[in-house]
């Protein structure tokens, strides 16, 4: 797939579009449906979708392992310091109340941080994973 | 109490036994994790079903509607598919793993070269 | 901020900090540090919980200040505290040996994965232990069962590539089957946390779906927790791990689970609601004594130690539901002080099994000849877990036992003592196995020159070995807290 | 969609298995937007039907794609799946009816997260509040698991370092 110039200039043309839509499904997921697992998921497709045309080593030098998996262990750690900062301002673990001045907007703060550590995760856990598959594919032949 | 008034039931039961069916009898590793995602599939629409309300809407709250199903189910079973992907994920992982190591996906088979007696003197080489 | 306060959350959380920290690190030595101390620090905490519930009986701790059963609760009481010290415990001393054990079995480069996943199972089991809401314990159990099938299958041995691949399959069978307990269960109430479920379902014990669901969730942890016969999963997995997660998994991971049976049997469903509608004391009894006899005596017959051992696990976890089937105050305290026991022996005797492993290549029978002369002090450790496993009177198995036959002389079951007797002498012949080959044979040329194991594998092992002595001694806290916990369960200091 | 799964019970080929298998997803997603739960027919159709084909496409391109017949003949399988079918339908016969909107779950705790959520939130989508708010440990534990499985496969699939220099 790797030569075919209509798939090369579409995938140019709609990889910025898909990632536009996971940064809307991200932050719209308060109004409407979406949130930050799908978010994650979509961009993890739109790098799946490159590596397919533009090739592993290519999607590998875009989005380089160590940064990958960087992003696998930063979500959780976003997720965990909101929770913690709800401990520093004096609240539960996980208290969102205490985030800012006025409860519901510290309500929207902790849902806002949170929703992106689930994003990043999600994302860095499937891309990692199709990394892992497909380099099997490679080495074994 | 009649039948019809329990076909979201009925639905959900052919899959979860589909869904274990194919986990018990198939022999192949990659069907048995299929398998095992109908049986978790089954299980995402048990808890969606009664959380819906014929004439209801999903539940954005907004002016112009008053009836909304239960959110709550739905939460869950986010939670619930992420669970599922995450173990399928892991299942195949392993698959993979043993088909490097045993040339072979076939329960039957990789259970009958484990019998061979010649792996146990693999232990012998510290 | 008030650090007592918030003891429940960061039992929880500070295991669960310490892995991604770990991965983010990529350094082996990092990683064991962080974890170590993330280990040691849930210990302290647990400990601290522990002191707090024997002054207050009950912390209820309401995460993200939502209040229950709108958001998760965390609730400590008399059982979950001893569990909770059970676990953390015991991972604070096969995680020191790990560093040791773990060099021979696994990749370098792959260590810092092992911490992070060591700690993460960690803090699925603490979860499952500590939290009061039905879901919120499925999530947990999705935790330590995906790190526990990945840490199996880092075994050298193939074989334990198709052990995690079983485990795999019947685990998540049994999560299923949880979650459609679970979901049942919430249709008929709609709530989820766990004390409100006991309230609710109060009115409706008769119904269908809660009957159901109580099948469904027997079945479920059953299967988690290696219930003759859904216990096919379990001895190749112990036997096929890396010694340290063999030990650690042997010790916790199915203990944790009879705790979570424990837990819907007693505070969900109420003992009335199953042991009056449903005939589940007989059929518990009968599966009980089959897994005693079935699984001692499939024991004897094994060629591979660890093997021969997780039988063993199987044998005696059945002794375990025994005490639940006699459904008594003295049956439960039975229960739960043979939880601790067993798990503290059956570590101890994990880690050792480890050690010899280190020293002779191997644990089958045909290679561990003449082990006692060779490494007798490692050797003289299995024979004392040994005998605790059999119930001889100084160590922790005698403890359980004697208070499993006072259950039964409680109900004036007699042949059930006998029962209980022969079936320890199934455990005498299984154990004497070991001491045939260890004592009886002189070692294999090839390995007269082994060495006694290293300190840093000799040391936690025989940590857990002397708990093993002391807890058949001193019963003090063991049975002490093993009575309150029952005591609450059955509703009776209520 | 059961005629998807019938499918799939049948056939040998896995690569038809797989395909079965999306489509199955895909169906359900489509059911989970007439149940009003577009959050969850969301995260289906893209992790269920996109995410997990892709998945199962790439373990079967490392695997063989043919399954063998089954050596032994399903009776036990058979009979434990209907001895649990029968269970679910003891249990499920007593539940609530379908759309009935006196029954428990929509009378006992979720009023308050459709009353309450939204204004002390400030966020209208009650699945996103009671997800990442009311539930927000519930979601830290499933990315946790998510975690976990990423780890995981890393700890089995990681490059095999000494391999590729014996290539060489």
């Amino acid at each position: 797939m790797k030569n075919d110039m209509v798939l090369r200039v579409i995938g140019k043309l709609l990889i910025p579009f898909i990632l536009l839509f996971a940064l809307y499904v991200q932050f719209h997921g308060d109004y409407g449906p979406g949130g930050g697992f799908q978010a994650g998921a979509i961009v993890a497709a739109a790098m799946v979708f490159y590596a397919m045309i533009y090739g592993l080593s290519t999607a590998r030098r875009v989005l380089p392992d160590a940064l990958v998996e960087s992003m696998i262990a930063a979500g959780v750690l976003l997720y965990l310091a909101v929770g913690f900062a709800g401990l520093h301002f004096g609240g539960n673990f996980l208290d969102y109340f205490v985030l800012d001045a006025d409860p519901v907007a510290g309500q929207h703060r902790g849902i806002f941080w949170i929703e992106l550590g689930v994003a990043i995760t999600v994302c860095g856990v499937l891309v990692k994973i199709f990394y892992l598959f497909a380099q099997r594919g490679q080495d074994q032949e | 109490m009649n039948f019809f008034s329990h076909y979201d039931y009925w639905v959900m039961l052919f899959l979860a036994m589909s869904g274990l069916f194919i986990v018990i009898a198939r022999g192949n590793l990659i069907k048995k994790l299929v398998g095992l995602a109908i049986l978790q599939t089954s299980v995402y629409l048990l808890y969606l079903t009664p959380g819906k309300i014929v004439g209801a809407t999903a539940p954005i709250v907004d002016a112009s509607f008053t009836v909304y199903s239960n959110p709550l189910p739905q939460v869950l079973i986010l939670t619930a598919i992420v669970v599922g992907v995450a173990t399928l994920a892991l299942g195949l992982a392993l698959v993979v793993r043993i088909r490097e190591e045993y040339d072979s996906i076939e329960e039957d088979e990789i259970l009958r070269l484990d019998l061979d007696p010649a792996d146990d003197k693999r232990e012998a080489k510290p | 901020m008030n650090f007592a306060e918030h003891l429940p959350a960061l039992q929880i959380v500070v295991p669960l900090v310490s892995a991604p920290l770990a991965v983010l690190l990529r350094d082996r030595l990092a990683a064991f540090v962080l974890v170590l101390a993330a280990t040691w620090t849930a210990f302290a905490i647990s400990i601290l919980l522990w002191l707090q519930v024997g002054e207050s009986g009950l912390i209820s701790y309401a995460i993200g200040s939502w209040p229950p059963p709108w958001g998760i609760e965390y609730r400590v009481d008399a059982l979950s505290s001893l569990m909770l010290m059970l676990v953390a415990g015991i991972a604070s001393v096969v995680l020191p040996y790990s560093r040791a054990s773990i060099e021979r079995e696994i990749r370098q480069d792959k260590h810092y994965l092992f911490y992070a996943l060591f700690a993460l199972c960690l803090s699925g089991l603490l979860g499952i232990t500590i939290t009061g809401d039905a879901f919120n314990l499925f999530v947990f159990l999705e935790i330590s069962s995906l790190s526990s099938y990945a840490l199996i299958a880092l075994g050298k041995d193939r074989r334990s590539l198709v052990a995690a691949f079983q485990y795999l399959i019947m685990g998540t069978i049994g999560a299923t089957f949880i979650v459609i307990g679970i979901g049942l269960l919430y249709i008929k109430t709609g709530t989820l946390n766990l004390a409100d479920l006991s309230i609710r379902l109060q009115a409706m014990t008769s119904h269908r779906p809660v009957l159901a669901a109580l099948a469904f969730l027997t079945v479920g942890i059953s299967l988690k927790l290696a219930l003759f016969p859904l216990h096919q999963w379990l001895p190749n997995a112990y036997a096929y791990a890396p010694s340290a997660v063999s030990a650690f998994l042997a010790a916790t991971a199915t203990k944790v689970s009879v705790y979570a049976l424990l837990r819907f049997y007693f505070s969900v469903f109420g003992e009335t609601a199953i042991f009056q509608r449903l005939p589940m004391e007989d059929l518990m009894l009968v599966l009980a004594l089959a897994g005693m006899f079935v699984a001692s005596t499939v024991a004897i017959f094994q060629d591979n130690l660890k093997r021969l051992f997780a039988y063993s696990s199987v044998a005696q976890i059945s002794y375990v539901v025994l005490g639940i089937s006699f459904d008594s105050v003295t049956g439960l305290t039975a229960t739960i002080v043979h939880l601790v026991n067993h798990a503290v022996t059956k570590g101890g005797l994990f880690l050792l099994l480890g050690a010899v492993i280190a020293g002779m290549g191997g644990v089958t029978l045909a290679r561990v000849h003449g082990v006692g002369r060779v490494m007798p002090v490692t050797s003289f450790g299995i024979v004392l877990c040994g005998l605790s496993l059999i119930g001889v009177p100084g160590t922790a198995g005698f403890v359980s036992k004697w208070y499993l036959i006072l259950a039964a002389l409680e109900k004036g079951q007699w042949w059930l003592v006998f029962l209980i007797v022969l079936s320890s002498l199934l455990a005498v012949a299984y154990v004497w196995r070991f001491v045939e080959v260890a004592y009886f044979h002189a070692p294999r040329a090839d390995l007269a020159g082994v060495r006694e194991a290293p300190l840093a594998l000799a040391l936690p092992a025989w940590i857990l070995v002397a708990a093993t002595i002391w807890f058949g001694v001193d019963t003090s806290v063991t049975v002490g807290s093993a009575a309150t916990a029952a005591a609450q369960l059955l509703g009776v200091s209520r | 969609m059961m005629i998807a799964v019938v499918a799939l019970t049948r056939t040998r080929n896995l690569f038809a298995v797989v395909v079965l298998f999306g489509l199955y997803s895909f169906l359900t997603a489509t059911v989970m937007v007439a149940l009003d739960a577009v959050d969850v027919a969301m995260t289906e159709a893209a992790i269920g039907a996109g995410f997990s084909t892709v998945l199962l496409l790439g373990a079967l391109h490392l695997c063989k794609s043919e399954e063998e017949k089954p050596a032994h003949k399903p009776w036990l399988p058979l009979a434990v799946t209907i001895g649990t079918g029968l269970v679910l339908v003891y249990g499920t016969w007593d539940l609530p009816p379908f759309s009935d909107a006196t029954a428990p779950i929509h009378t006992h705790v979720a009023p308050r997260y459709l009353a309450d959520g939204p204004r002390v939130t400030g966020v209208p989508n009650v699945v996103t509040t009671i997800l990442a708010s009311y539930r927000g440990f519930d979601t830290l534990g499933e990315t946790v698991v998510v975690f976990t499985a990423g780890i995981g496969v890393i700890a089995l699939l990681g490059r095999r370092r000494y391999v590729r220099r014996g290539k060489q």
